[in-house]
């Protein structure tokens, strides 16, 4: 009643390729406290088993459009890490 | 669809392409290599972010049909492959070579550079590796390939996990 | 055989020069246009002379494959195409896609300046043109298509003269 | 007995696209005086009705291979005249 109401995002984790080989994982839903950043999720991930290998600065698409650390996070964002491209 | 699991044709491209007024077809295809740098290469496994990779390739397609005034036909393969299968397959028709041959590379260029794509290489010594990741990720020899990933890397999968957001 | 009156087929020749080592094949499909500069086109004949063309096709493909380190396939049709038909095909197979599309590129470039193909166009108006000659040759109007060559420049003819010769 | 006896070259001659449609022929032998080279054989040709068309310096084979205007022409040879070529 008293307590501080923290209000949280919550946004889903696409892993692909070596990731999600590493994090044993495809995908999972991470909720963080608002306001948060693209980097903030990276931390989160990071912390996690197997997060640890994530690179400084992984490539990553938010909502299918490739995206910079800072970029802010809203609830029901889609946020793919993607590994270096092998296609062709 | 620019990505499919079904085997590529080159010829079926060059017909989507083709029309009158467009006298100089370009194509390239990229076929599943048996060796990668020295090591011999049996069988290969493509995933892909599905719904970024399409829109990406959709974006390619756009910006060399209007570069060069072209009609382009794209599909990448994605699964499992063997050596010899066709990987990507691109047809750029225009009414002259120099602006195919332009066309073609640059799609083939900016795929590679752009769309979301991973392969996974399976060696003859067991080993298996993501390309371009810089580590060997599984050895035969060491038991399983590595950690089991929850959730299978299907196009499948990665196809219901986008079906999901509501 | 490099010159051959059969429809041309993309997909079998890239059947021929692919292999497990090649994993960049870049193709080139040259087709008959509906126009050229402003005029309209209804068909056109390519006629050659036949044993010198053959020899310089072979030539030029023996050039880019030791240049390239890589396969080529080649052919060019002869005889009456209508508008749509493939006039040339070529596929070049490397292990890597730049020396593929520099040997397909470089094939085209050397076949149009050195192999002995002729082009006879016919256009909606009811003209007859060879082209790069500079000059219309017939008018349908004025009668029938200029002077009457005796002997058909078919290949059957040229192959004929070649044979003749002892 | 005591007059000169002129030796000659017979050449055969092969002609395409529109120098064919020009001269009405295709294909026709040459005798030409000996020695002759194959400039002699183009002013030879270019006293043929339609002849007169043909260009200064027409692209020229002898025997399959590129030559030019100086090569001298043995009895048997193949000369082909060929048009501006128009390939692929």
């Amino acid at each position: 009643m008293s307590g501080i109401v923290l209000s949280t995002v919550t946004v889903r984790i696409l892993l692909f390729g070596s990731y999600a080989q590493r994090l044993g994982v495809a995908a999972l839903d991470l909720s963080l406290e608002s306001p948060a950043t693209i980097d903030d999720a990276l931390n989160r991930l990071r912390s996690l088993p197997g997060g640890e290998a994530l690179p400084e600065r992984p490539l990553c698409a938010l909502n299918l459009s490739q995206a910079g650390a800072g970029t802010p996070l809203t609830s029901g964002d889609e946020l793919a890490l993607l590994p270096p491209l092998a296609g062709g | 669809m620019y990505l499919t699991s079904d085997p590529l044709d080159i010829g079926l491209l060059v017909a989507r392409v083709h029309a009158p007024s467009r006298g100089g077809i370009a194509c390239f295809i990229g076929a599943v290599r048996n060796h990668q740098e020295d090591r011999e290469v049996v069988r290969l496994e493509y995933s892909a972010y599905l719904p970024m990779a399409e829109a990406e390739c959709a974006r390619i397609v756009a910006e060399a049909e209007s570069r060069w005034t072209c009609a382009i036909a794209l599909q990448h393969r994605i699964g499992t492959l063997e050596v010899g299968d066709t990987a990507v397959a691109i047809a750029a028709a225009s009414a002259h070579r120099d602006e195919a041959f332009a066309a073609c590379r640059y799609v083939i260029e900016e795929l590679k550079r752009r769309v979301p794509i991973w392969k996974r290489e399976s060696y003859t010594d067991g080993s298996v590796e993501w390309v371009g990741s810089g580590e060997e990720v599984a050895k035969r020899e060491s038991g399983e390939a590595g950690r089991t990933v929850r959730g299978e890397l299907t196009s499948e999968l990665i196809a219901r996990f986008n079906g999901e957001k509501t």
